[in-house]
């Protein structure tokens, strides 16, 4: 196909969920290229990431719009194929972000691997138990926010792996599930010292459970766990400003969502570009908060403002 | 003189029209082939789901299960079809075991006396339990390919999920306005007790709705495997609440004995166009919630106006 | 209709139709029915009858499986029944026409009249054949021009929904047929067809129990009285050896007066109505005098419900003016009517009339709880004593104030909604069939009341369909028809002939006008 | 002899006796000063809805919006502490949105004629559109370190919050039962035409039932603030089902003129109770599903069946 100047250009994005701080630096770092670059950016995605099927439907119609460039994150690994492939067959590029889709018929796919987030977190888990009990052991729980999310059991299953593989002398003694519902975690928290007052750490493993978990443990004045969490939140961040987080690992939502534009946009003019592009993740610890060296992973929107 | 008299469904259809007529519009690709298909195949299975729910609602009850029978549903088919197990041999199964899902709602509520939003509120719990053990948590890939294509197939240029629906409709409506079954359940709905001092087994009704929505959950479940073409555990979550006000939104009353199939295939054709037209004006998400809620009162309050103004 | 149920018991002689023995059934704080036998032979048209609460409605219910008796034995054509349920007993022949009408109000006249046995192939309705069928029914009731089977039953009159239910009963070829107070809700006109229906049922050979209050229908009708008192059996009489005056000592255990009438001093005119028009009314004027007790007369679906209604501003008025102490006032809403001093005794009581899942007590003070509460707090005490007053007052039987209304017997319903507007400090009642399904004891309390009301100024207007308590009591009886006020007939003319012509005639003199 | 009589608030004390009886068995934390101080302070903000809620159904009512009414006092409140508002005033603000909301939804009902369901749905959704427009989809944080001091702060020995709920509890105790208002609210729910025929102001009483609901999800925004000490735009999703399934638990029906302020407490008890009783317990979280569901149905069941047999 002919190459299409930039200004005229309509680029689809989908992301898995409006209501989340997460997507919502994404879609940021992708407006933001959708500034520099001058193309026109349409984004829709469903309310929640539970809502499989709305995604499916928007990426239905996003297709029936005839876009230069589609660039989706996709909730589940196969309900979007369908939809990649037939706009991929249309001419179609399709960029896809954050999470994996099985297949092939896509140009790029930029994410940061959400089961190495679980192994990372026990690696961090175990450092942090090594410090406290001279060796890594000790008693840990889990909290996940909703069973079943794709991305959330990845990070389940990468550190219970991983502490299996690695860490024999760390016991897991709970998994607990906020039910999707936020305020639960603050609950879960309070319960799980009450159940296991030998309790010696705790994994959260995204931004909602992170933050009532830093919540919670303030409100009960303990910053003797060890404590890592996943995503920036701002109460996260203080968290760990105040002892009572001492990790958070971060992934790059706003180079994703720039990052995911820019390929759309070379995509759609026949650049040749990488099929795999990992975004890394970063493990902030409160050393380097600090020093400030965390300061573009940790408020990207306001790092990039006047970028 | 005869006037014209409007009822629920002749007022959702003239909304229907003044939405396509505005989108077709605003949007050079609403009215395409393709978009128009894709409303369909959209609609297929929240329509379903809202028929199944109609008649529930008929009876002054409700089904909160729907969206985890939908995932469980989901979920045990794409295991089946993922370890090989034939098709239809899956499909059969996964029907049993929605319908003895409804089944079991309907004797909880009649039997054990549970108000049907409890027990279906318990039920939804439970199935999405059940959902999380048997899938571990984790999606089930590996559907054949098969399955995928039924999705996205065509039968006589209309999406083949969507003849499941027509289908639906037809058969529901004539149940319900046609056959004994049907009268009894407006009766339920209308005045139990008129309906049990008249000899109707309320038992084999109570059984027969929730059985038969159970049924239908299964379809729902079944179209949304094909769609998703993989196990979501997740999935379904707030269907409940989509199919209620889809069939409010076609007249039905959730005091019951109010409401019919047609009814709730216009209300979820209703929420359907708002959300494909609200992608395709691009209009920002949180907006769409807005201007969603809005047009739901606006229509619902017309009806209202219309009953009103025609009782009087 | 062949039934296995009664295989073989079918000629064998001196079986009962029904036979109870032993029948005891408990509510909490209540023993409805304490070892009660009752017998039914074929044919036989027996009378039930007691004071409101005496356990007459419980022991049909008992009958059709509604209840399940506690204690006793149940046998049907000679056969034993081990647990009565509506099904069964559908099959056995027996059907009921109950006393609150139970109807499935959103579906159709037709559909109601058979709903347990609709007419279908492959299971489809045949609507046709339906219809059909139920209008046969009606025409037996000769109402065949009057409802059509393919209306709604919420749309139908009270009235008409009686005529519905007796419809019903009667359409099954029952072998038993039971009638818990049909008349309550008829006139004089339907009361003549039903009973000329249930003479055709004995003449075929159908078993009736008939309940009623108004002993003269049971003197006309029926061969036995059984009577029943808190619950329990006290005589059966042969109708032609007993008179009205003994089956009402035997019920109430007291004689009663006959005539209510009293002179009273007529003050200034309190209400007056000129030209009322809406959609049912056509030009309606009348007075009411303080001290005055005024009968309104009608047929059924003549508009005296709605002329009540929107002078009481439940109702939209078109065009026309009310008074008050000579004052127009504008009565938009019942609020409105209530601060004018008016009242409401609504016809309909499970509908209109009472909060049927609340108290007793709650119901009686529900349109004075503005008169006892300060800062918006109920006085619970003044509360209490109101109702407890009212209830002993009016005899409501009920184990304490707290229960619900709706697991009352319908006389006692009905006590309560009269209650409920005795308390408030009305002017002008307006009182639409209050004695609907109240016993006689308890009608006389009524009277007295009524005409202590007056006697203290107060001025009643007085809906019924029963004539003769209107001409007991009332010092004029307004006619109306067809949505007018059509006789004005003070109490020296009095005469039953010549009001029912009013009702009945001029409806013939407007077909005539419109012509 | 006096027989003693159950009613619904007395199962539901017996079955909360039961479970504590049971967790202090298995669990040796369960009865510690601890963690009784964390069920009040958990109960406290479901407490406060249920009890809202419980108002609302019985007047045959439902509102749905809570959970979006919480997320947006949570988000406002935030904006404004985080922007420096005094703590009062923003309070003030707050309280005057809630109930304003509270209001609307009873005049779509009232005057529009649109049932409960559909206005408060119609509601539910617009409110998380105005909470997200506000937040623009993100978190707020920087709010005064003494809101995060106030949620676990303790007065007398027993957490702040929870003097809200009890505060709740009886107020609305009060008003339900002793006030013109509550017996008109309740009059509502039984028949609204007996009402209207009674002098009832109807509007009035639906208004005000939705407003005070409104007030309520309010006071519960607000502890929620103090809790997540932060705005979270996402905050009170699935509320509604939580408040309506204590209330129901404690003794309401959804048809109207049933249940109680201190029914709707033990309700949010017992559902607390089970939840902590999960964790201690360290059941699964996907068995913990069935478990509540099956607890929820038992329960339900046993209250009906005393009320079947003390009517029979
Ligand atoms: N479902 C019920 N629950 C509790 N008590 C009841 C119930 N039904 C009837 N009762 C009580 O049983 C007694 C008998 O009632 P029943 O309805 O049989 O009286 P009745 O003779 O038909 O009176 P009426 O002439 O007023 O209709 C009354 O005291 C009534 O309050
Ligand atoms: N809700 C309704 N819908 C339609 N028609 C009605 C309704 N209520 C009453 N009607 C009809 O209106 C007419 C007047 O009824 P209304 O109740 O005023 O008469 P009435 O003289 O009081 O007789 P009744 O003895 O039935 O109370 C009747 O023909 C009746 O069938
Ligand atoms: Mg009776
Ligand atoms: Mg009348």
């Amino acid at each position: 196909e002919k190459a299409v100047s930039t200004k005229q250009m309509k680029v689809f994005f989908i992301v898995k969920a409006s209501e989340s701080e997460y997507w919502q630096i994404v879609l940021n770092g992708a407006e933001k290229a959708a500034k520099h670059f001058g193309v026109t950016l349409i984004h829709q995605e469903p309310t929640t990431e539970a809502d499989v099927s709305k995604q499916v439907a928007i990426l239905e119609t996003a297709i029936s719009t005839h876009p230069d460039a589609i660039v989706i994150a996709p909730t589940v690994a196969d309900a979007l194929v369908p939809g990649i492939e037939h706009a991929m067959k249309m001419g179609i590029p399709v960029i896809i972000i954050d999470s994996a889709a099985n297949t092939d018929m896509y140009v790029s796919f930029l994410a940061s691997n959400n089961y190495k987030i679980g192994q990372a977190a026990a690696d961090k888990m175990a450092e942090l138990l090594a410090e406290k009990n001279g060796e890594p052991k000790g008693e840990v729980a889990l909290i996940t926010f909703m069973s079943g999310v794709g991305s959330l059991e990845q990070r389940k299953a990468g550190f219970i792996d991983r502490l299996k593989e690695k860490y024999p002398k760390i016991k897991l003694v709970a998994v607990r599930d906020a039910q999707g519902k936020q305020g639960n975690t603050i609950g879960i928290t309070q319960d799980l010292l009450t159940a296991f007052p030998n309790l010696d750490g705790i994994y959260a493993s995204n931004q909602y459970t992170g933050d009532e978990m830093v919540r919670a443990l303030d409100m009960m004045g303990r910053k003797d766990l060890a404590t890592v969490a996943v995503d920036s939140g701002a109460q996260e961040v203080w968290g760990l400003k105040n002892g009572y987080l001492d990790a958070i690992l971060v992934q790059r939502p706003w180079i994703m969502g720039y990052a995911g534009v820019a390929y759309a946009i070379m995509a759609r003019n026949g650049v040749p570009l990488g099929k795999n592009i990992d975004t890394g993740i970063v493990v902030v610890t409160p050393e380097m908060l600090k020093s400030g060296a965390a300061d573009e992973v940790l408020d990207p929107i306001n790092y990039h403002k006047d970028w | 003189m005869k006037k014209v008299k409007f009822n629920t469904q002749m007022i959702l259809f003239l909304v229907v029209i003044a939405l396509w007529i505005f989108l077709a519009v605003s949007s050079e690709y609403f009215l395409t082939y393709s978009n128009i298909r894709n409303i369909m195949r959209q609609m297929a299975i929240q329509g379903v789901l809202a028929v199944g729910m109609v008649v529930v609602i008929i009876t002054a009850g409700i089904d909160l299960s729907v969206g985890s029978v939908v995932a469980l549903v989901n979920i045990m088919l794409s295991k089946m079809l993922a370890g090989h197990v034939s098709i239809s041999l899956a499909i059969f199964i996964v029907l049993i075991i929605s319908t003895g899902v409804g089944l079991i709602n309907g004797i909880v509520i009649y039997d054990f006396g549970v108000p049907a939003f409890i027990a279906t509120l318990a039920m939804m719990t439970i199935a999405r339990g059940a959902t999380l053990l048997i899938s571990g948590g984790s999606n089930v890939f590996g559907l054949p390919r098969s399955v995928a294509n039924f999705a996205s197939s065509d039968f006589l240029g209309i999406p083949t999920l969507f003849w499941f629906l027509i289908i639906t409709v037809i058969v529901m409506e004539l149940i319900l306005r046609k056959t004994r079954f049907g009268k009894y359940v407006y009766a339920l709905g209308s005045n139990p007790e008129a309906a049990r001092l008249s000899g109707v087994d309320l038992r084999i009704v109570t059984y027969g709705v929730y059985a038969l929505a159970g049924f239908l959950w299964g379809i729902g479940g079944i179209l949304e495997t094909t769609r998703l073409w993989m196990g979501v555990p997740t999935t379904g979550t707030g269907y409940e609440l989509d199919a209620i006000a889809a069939a409010v939104l076609g007249g039905a009353s959730l005091f019951g004995a109010e409401g019919s199939a047609l009814g709730a295939f216009f209300g979820a054709l209703v929420m359907i166009t708002i959300y494909n037209g609200a992608v395709l004006l691009n209009i920002n998400p949180f907006w769409q919630r807005i201007i969603v809620g809005i047009i739901l009162v606006v229509i619902v309050a017309i009806d209202q106006f219309r009953k009103k103004k025609s009782n009087d | 209709m062949p039934s296995p149920f009664f295989n073989g018991g079918e000629d064998v002689q001196n079986i009962y139709a029904i036979e109870l023995k032993g029948i005891s059934k408990y509510f909490p704080g209540v023993q409805a029915l304490k070892n009660v036998d009752f017998r039914l032979e074929r044919g036989e048209i027996k009378a039930l009858i007691g004071e409101n609460g005496a356990g007459k409605s419980t022991l049909i219910k008992i009958l059709t499986g509604a209840y399940f008796a506690d204690e006793g034995e149940i046998y049907i054509f000679g056969k034993r029944i081990e647990r009565m349920t509506p099904i069964i007993s559908e099959k056995l022949g027996i059907s009921a026409v109950y006393q609150n009408l139970v109807l499935a109000p959103h579906l159709t006249v037709a559909e109601n009249i058979f709903l347990n046995d609709l007419p279908s192939k492959l299971s489809f309705v045949s609507e046709n054949v339906l219809n059909q069928m139920a209008k046969e029914v009606l025409k037996k009731l000769e109402y065949d021009h009057i409802i059509d089977p393919r209306e709604k039953v919420k749309n139908l009159s009270v009235a008409h929904q009686g005529i519905v239910a007796i419809g019903r009963a009667i359409s099954k070829n029952a072998k038993i047929v039971i009638f818990d107070e049909p008349t309550a809700v008829l006139t004089s006109k339907e009361t003549d067809e039903l009973f000329r229906i249930i003479r055709e049922l004995k003449k075929e050979g159908v078993s009736v129990i008939y309940i009623s209050h108004r002993l003269e229908e049971i003197f006309e009708i029926c061969d036995k009285a059984y009577v029943l008192k808190d619950g329990q059996f006290v005589i059966e009489k042969d109708i032609k050896e007993t008179n009205e005056d003994e089956l009402i000592s035997y019920m109430v255990g007291r004689k009663l007066r006959k005539d209510f009438y009293v002179l009273r001093k007529k003050g200034k005119e309190i209400l007056k109505v000129e030209n009322l028009e809406n959609r049912k009314l056509k030009n309606c004027s009348f007075n009411l005098l303080e001290g005055e007790i005024v009968g309104l007369y009608g047929l059924v679906g003549s508009g005296r419900t709605e002329l009540v209604r929107a002078i009481f501003g439940a109702d939209k008025i078109d065009r026309g003016n009310i008074y008050i102490n000579g004052s127009l006032k504008y009565i938009t809403n019942t609020l409105k009517g209530i601060n004018n001093k008016l009242a409401l005794i609504p016809e309909d009581r499970r509908n209109q009339g009472l909060a049927l899942k609340l108290s007793v007590k709650e119901n009686i003070n529900l349109p004075i709880y503005r008169k006892i509460s300060r800062f918006g707090f109920v006085n619970s005490k003044k509360e209490k004593q109101i109702a407890q007053d009212f209830v002993e007052k009016l005899n409501i039987k009920t184990p304490d104030i707290y229960k619900t209304v709706k697991n009352l017997s319908g006389g006692n319903q009905q006590k309560v909604v009269i209650a409920k507007w005795l308390a408030s400090n009305a002017k002008v009642f307006i009182m639409d069939e209050p004695t609907n399904g109240i016993d006689v004891g308890a009608k006389e309390e009524i009277y007295s009341i009524m005409n202590e009301l007056a006697k203290n100024g107060a001025s009643i207007l007085f809906i019924s369909s029963y004539m003769p308590e209107l001409m007991g009591i009332c010092d004029r009886i307004l006619v109306m028809n067809s949505g007018k006020i059509v006789a004005n007939i003070p109490r020296e003319e009095f005469n039953e002939e010549k009001i029912l012509a009013y009702a009945i005639k001029s409806s013939i003199v407007e077909e005539v006008d419109s012509k």
